[in-house]
């Protein structure tokens, strides 16, 4: 009973966040518009997270995936300057992710650096390679094509299910999608499985034949099209790269995982719980600035909001 | 009225001062003002224009390039609420954009440079080309220093500006100055904002290298360089935007455009002056 | 039926130490054969070996006239091996039906989705082989006990891949966690799998056992092969003199002074929050034993002395003051404890001997090596420890070796009362007796000892008296003399309602 | 003796980088005018990179140590613009360090949550602070006192010991204490023995009588005082004081303590070790810079070094 409350908790915090702005901001807050807004605005924070989410259940992290979206959308965006069609600057810039994820896969699983000083130093060396291929300038403007930055503008209306002028992101979709697809990975595949055997116990799972290293390192891969997709959706959406742009979604990413895992059970991450967590930031992020809270105090309530969840759980958690 | 002034750069202290000239007037017209930072994140700029659009507020600065915050600009246009542009950019969706004129600043200090050294000599460079407004200056002091046979540039060194510029281009420019030992090896340093200059400074005073008439000309002008100028050191010139006229001129722009008057300039530009040990007291 | 499995020239070195040489083993199809050692003889490194999840140096196996490769669990599993590594290793994220098919082909549908219901299905199957019943499949394995985890391992052994049928079962100390009860379910499967047909590699430091179920032995010395025999051929005496090179008193070291008349540490009508009715004194020199059933709460009696558990009703005393309310306040009073957990509780595996060793027992501001290494060299020959030297890493010694720092650790500080928690879990017949003579040294000294064990003729031939749990409950406290290990179990088993009757 | 030649790998890549740019650089890398500035610039990181060793050893991290020295450097400038004495401004700076480092401790050791994400909370509260007090502003000029600043430009001079005109200075001499302090603490008393301890396992520490709660947050305190000398060392160099300026301080200096636990024999933190990993950091960057080597290829270099240095290390471990 107690248990089930404590993993309820987080849960109940942002249940109470939502009535808290609710209640402040009767005529904003809970409309279609600002929620849908809200939505898009997670939407890339969400797939960074999504993504973590899925090395983080083997226990390890991954503190390159802002450079990788960083990358990727300047891949994107220098291709776009050559003038090659969307589709192979997307390609391009999906595949720069994956290698990316391999790079860190290989120096995690195959030659066993810890994943915190792998990513580190990767997290160096992609930042400066898209610092490097970009010039260090910010590529936007008639560089930039239409079509790819109108992804980000675009959406399916939903006049037909009753919200009329309301239309629901592209941007958004995709996170669901993403979403979708990291849960049913995770939850309800022998590969997902397998990547929560390595998290609870790599000896055990190795000796019971789990290919350990095989499994890690394709983790780090998904990792990498993950943070490559969130990347390009940045760069759709500020309609410009620039070799910066990913840096603060790292840390985010993995707060909103911390924030979910105080859910599990035995604390491990899940899709569900990622997502629940990247709601709460997103909400508070919205909600405040709607308040007019000043930004540094709003960081610091930030900050301290995680903190108290993560403290509650785990309060519950050793008693 | 409410307006919201949303920009990812309030650390960096022009900013902050024109950020704040803007506040005082618009106290005195009494306005209700929110000032949101994003801290970098450009995203999170068009996230929180269309939260200020949620709250229906009636007019919206903005400090970045409209080109990077389109998304967030049509909602506002879609939703007839006037945006701003203060140090911002040209574009269509922006009533107008009140700024110091970053080309001619640039050309202002790399000549000051040439003509200082006489048109021969060593130069080391610091730029930041990942941000535009400053990335322009670079390109406008490389074209100038090129136009001089004899002007050599040494180094073009992008510090780390992480921690504000300072302690990084200070460590950058020992080394250079390590590189280069002999006195008279380099003529003057170019810095495209005044935190590398004041390191450089930093750097050769550190040194003990002074004496080599080496010349530091920054841009912006802040407090701290007019300090470093006004002591009549190697730091001898900056340029100075006109902040506070930035600030007070947006918000008469703010005004205008919520009283619905036509504005017809997509640019305003606010005079800049050359600050030298002449003018530096502040 | 199958054909033997032969191994041979089976030689692992880690650096310049060599740790298997040149080792052959023939396993029949039908036949439980015991591979026995001291701790650090090669035994587990043997298994880690034929499992395919430690590279040989060398290494041949032959089924009749083929030659299987076994070059990764994977390969191991295809030639039929299922093997139960020696340390516990179950995942507790995961269901403990996940846990039991963990590292197999997990039933699919649609080529994609896991089949939670025929996962579970197969789960229950595996676990009704081994007689029980009492485990939901689909709950998170994190919430088992001891016992229990053990019991998920050995059915992930068992359980069936469809068309695949298994010709070896190799279990390395697979008693080591059981209590009695659970014991004998093991040996019943083992007695059905031999009459399936399988070959069966058994390891374990209970000479009792080994005598009962076997058929063959081989015996190992220092990664050496020394003896390979018929159990009815041989004797208990034969299989030490070939593990240990040497003549071992297996005899129980008896008491040499009288009971001392200082009260050590007393309970009356203790409750803590899993435990409830304990009564008991424990006298200067006395050894009582702790005894019941897995979950029982053995643990928490221990821990109440330790300071990690508070009693939620009653009044207990340690030397005539309160209880300490800390494990640091109950070092500090000449407490000192092994815990039962050696890996989880106890030791730094990454540490050296030394600092494992005198972790309680560091006084002052600036710590010293000189001295420490001294006295971490006469502990170790103290108890006997095979070590490279002070600073080797508790990683790279056998699990016997590691129980034995723990030891060094508890007798540094010269307790006045010992709290053991499966003392001899792993450790081989030679240094079990060796530690034996070193409780009863420690006793004979005036210092009390709690003893918490599931080695049924450990806790009859060591303790002067038995305090029996049941199910939480303090039932009785007996006295060993004349009991056979099987009353004991019965004692154990006795459900709680009928004592509450009489 | 191939374990011997490992832990010796990441020394010998610093011996070989030192002799690397002294060929490349023959006129100006080995000289002791430019050994002092390397030393004087990585004095602060190097104090945030021993303390941090302090955390470490028992496994944990501390993310918020960047934002502990932008806040101690604000604090004592918001108090020097109050006109309040030197000596008070340093000993609040300090103070607020150690109460930053108190409360990493509470929440990691008292309410049991992890170190990445207490830290990773109290790093958004402490930056957010840090920006709120001082209203976002860079402190500097006629505000900080003579001799605040002077601290960081003066030196012991050397002229006695034949290097005429070469002078120590004060920053490398603090970080030599630092270092003494630290080294002395971890390796030669039993509370540094306790701490190791308690990363080798911390629940079997407990029960052999370590107070582990106290310990780790004595040691989280300790790392708090640690990045409050960093900051205040950083604000006396550049004369001023800027709500981000430690920010960069973090990573480095997390990056400085894994190259050096490259070389412990089971990869455990030594403060020793972790000087080597300063001094790699540092050199490199200086060097590089000297040799004209641009930026972002810099940048890439580093990264590619630390991570070198580890694999090879651990690819010899598990030989
Ligand atoms: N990874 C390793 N590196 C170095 N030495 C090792 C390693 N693993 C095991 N050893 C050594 O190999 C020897 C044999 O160990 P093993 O675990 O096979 O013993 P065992 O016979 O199973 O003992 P026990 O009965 O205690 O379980 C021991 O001396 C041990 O210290
Ligand atoms: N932290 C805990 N929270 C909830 N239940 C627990 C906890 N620790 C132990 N238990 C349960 O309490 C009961 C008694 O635990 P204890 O460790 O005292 O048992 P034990 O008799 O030593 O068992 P074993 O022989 O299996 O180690 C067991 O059923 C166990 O599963
Ligand atoms: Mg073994
Ligand atoms: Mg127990």
């Amino acid at each position: 009973m107690i248990s089930q409350l404590r993993q309820a908790g987080t849960l109940i915090g942002l249940v109470l966040i939502v009535v808290f702005f609710t209640v402040q901001l009767p005529e904003t807050f809970l409309t279609a518009r600002n929620l849908i807004n809200v939505s898009q605005q997670i939407s890339m924070l969400a797939v960074v997270a999504f993504a973590m989410t899925v090395v983080m259940v083997m226990t390890d992290f991954d503190l390159s995936v802002g450079s990788m979206a960083s990358l990727a959308g300047i891949v994107a965006a220098v291709l776009f300057t050559a003038d090659q069609p969307v589709w192979l600057a997307v390609v391009a810039a999906l595949a720069v992710g994956v290698l990316g994820g391999v790079v860190n896969g290989v120096l995690v699983a195959v030659l066993g650096i810890l994943p915190f000083v792998a990513t580190l130093g990767t997290l160096t060396i992609y930042s400066g390679a898209a610092f490097w291929i970009s010039d260090g300038k910010t590529i936007f403007g008639r560089d930039i094509p239409k079509g790819f930055s109108e992804f980000a503008r675009g959406g399916v209306s939903l006049d037909a299910v009753g919200f009329a002028g309301v239309s629901l992101p592209y941007m958004t979709i995709l996170a669901l999608v993403v979403l979708a697809v990291v849960w049913v990975t995770l939850e309800h595949t022998t590969y997902g499985r397998r990547l929560y055997a390595i998290g609870g116990n790599a000896e055990a799972a190795r000796l019971a034949g789990v290919r350990v290293r095989w499994l890690r390192l394709s983790a780090f891969a998904i990792t990498g099209l993950g943070a490559a997709v969130a990347g390009l959706m940045y760069a759709s959406r500020v309609a410009s790269a620039n070799p910066t742009q990913g840096a603060g979604l790292m840390l985010d990413a993995i707060a909103a995982v911390f924030l979910g895992m105080t859910m599990g059970k035995e604390g491990e991450p899940r899709a569900l719980a990622t997502l629940v967590g990247v709601l709460i930031l997103g909400i508070l992020d919205n909600g405040l600035t709607q308040m007019k809270v000043d930004s540094y105090v709003r960081e610091m309530l930030v900050g301290t909001i995680v903190i108290a969840a993560v403290a509650t759980s785990s309060i519950g958690r050793r008693a | 009225e409410t307006v919201a002034v949303i920009t990812p750069f309030l650390a960096q202290p022009g900013t902050q001062a024109y950020v704040q000239a803007f506040q005082e007037d618009a106290a005195t017209r009494g306005w209700e003002v929110n000032v949101i930072d994003t801290a970098g994140d450009m995203a999170a700029v068009i996230s929180r224009i269309e939260d200020a659009v949620t709250q229906k507020v009636d007019a919206i600065v903005v400090n970045v390039d409209p080109a990077q915050v389109q998304a967030g600009l049509q909602t506002a246009a879609d939703a007839g609420i006037p945006v701003i542009g203060m140090d911002a950019g040209a574009d269509p969706l922006i009533v107008t954009n009140i700024t110091s004129n970053g080309y001619a600043m640039a050309a202002e200090t790399s000549v000051y440079v040439a003509n200082r050294i006489e048109g021969k000599g060593k130069v080391v460079m610091f730029v930041f080309d990942a941000f535009p407004p400053v990335q322009i200056r670079g390109v406008v002091a490389d074209a100038i220093f090129a136009n001089f046979p004899d002007i050599e540039v040494l180094d073009r060194i992008t510090p780390d500006v992480q921690d504000g510029g300072i302690a990084d281009s200070r460590a950058k420019m020992e080394a250079v100055l390590a590189a280069n030992p002999e006195p008279g090896s380099i003529a003057a340093v170019w810095a495209a904002w005044d935190q590398p200059a004041l390191g450089a400074l930093q750097a050769i005073e550190a040194a003990g290298r002074t004496g080599e008439g080496i010349v530091i000309v920054g841009m912006d002008a802040n407090p701290q360089a007019r300090d470093a100028i006004a002591q009549g050191g190697n730091f001898e010139a900056s340029m100075a935007q006109d902040f506070v006229g930035i600030g007070k001129a947006a918000a008469e722009a703010t005004a205008r455009a919520m009283a619905k008057e036509e504005i017809k300039s997509k640019v305003t530009y606010v005079p800049t002056v050359l600050v030298t040990k002449a003018n530096a007291a502040p | 039926m199958a054909e033997p499995l032969e191994f041979s020239a089976m030689t692992k070195r880690y650096g310049a130490a060599t740790v298997l040489s040149d080792v052959s083993l023939r396993l029949s199809p039908g036949r439980v054969h015991a591979l026995m050692g001291e701790n650090g003889a090669g035994k587990s490194t043997l298994i880690k070996l034929l499992a395919g999840v430690v590279p040989a140096d060398s290494m041949l196996v032959r089924q009749g006239a083929r030659t299987l490769p076994l070059r990764s669990a994977a390969d191991a599993h295809a030639a039929g091996f299922r093997v139960i590594h020696q340390e516990l290793n179950i995942v507790p994220q995961l269901s403990v039906a996940e846990n039991i098919l963990l590292g197999q082909p997990i039933p699919q549908r649609f080529g994609l989705l896991v089949h939670w219901a025929e996962l579970a299905r197969r789960a229950r199957a595996a676990l009704a082989e081994l007689g029980v019943s009492h485990m939901d499949v689909r709950r998170q394995a994190g919430g088992l006990g001891t016992g229990d985890r053990m019991l998920v391992k050995i059915a992930a052994a068992l359980v069936q891949d469809a068309g695949q049928t298994a010709c070896l079962y190799v279990l390395d100390e697979p008693t080591a966690a059981l209590n009695g009860a659970e014991a004998e379910k093991l040996f019943a499967v083992i007695g059905r799998l031999k009459q399936q047909g399988a070959a069966i590699l058994y390891v374990s430091h209970r000479m009792a056992e080994v005598m009962d179920i076997c058929d063959d032995v081989t015996v190992l010395r220092n990664g050496r092969h020394i003896l390979t025999t018929e159990i009815a051929q041989t004797s208990r005496d034969q299989i030490i003199h070939a593990m240990t090179g040497r003549d071992v008193a297996d005899a129980y070291p008896p008491r040499r002074t009288p009971l001392g008349d200082a009260v050590v540490c007393a309970a009356e009508g203790v409750s803590t929050a899993r435990l409830t009715g304990l009564t008991f004194t424990l006298r200067q020199g006395e050894i009582l034993g702790v005894a019941g059933l897995a979950g029982a709460g053995q643990g928490d009696v221990l821990s109440l002395f330790l300071g990690s558990v508070r009693p939620t009703a009653g009044k207990a005393v340690l030397s005539g003051g309160v209880l300490p309310t800390s494990p640091a306040q109950a070092w500090a009073r000449g407490v000192a404890h092994v815990p039962q957990e050696r890996r989880s509780e106890g030791l730094m595996m990454r540490m050296g001997v030394r600092a494992n060793a005198l972790l309680p027992h560091l006084t002052g501001v600036i710590a010293r090596k000189g001295p420490e290494r001294r006295r971490v060299a006469d502990l170790s020959a103290a108890v006997n420890l095979k070590a490279a030297g002070p600073e080797q890493s508790l990683w790279q010694l056998s699990g016997g070796n590691q129980q034995k720092v723990m030891f060094a650790r508890a007798m540094a500080g010269q307790p006045k009362l010992l709290l053991l928690g499966e003392p001899t879990r792993g450790i081989d017949v030679g240094a079990r007796f060796e530690i034996y003579k070193l409780i009863r040294a420690l006793a004979d000294g005036g210092c009390g000892v709690l003893l918490s064990s599931t080695d049924l003729p450990e806790l009859l031939g060591l303790c002067d008296r038995i305090l029996v749990l049941q199910a939480g409950r303090q039932a009785t406290i007996l006295s060993p003399d004349g009991m056979a290990p099987a009353d004991l179990l019965g004692a154990l088993q006795a459900a709680p309602l009928a004592l509450e009757t009489t």
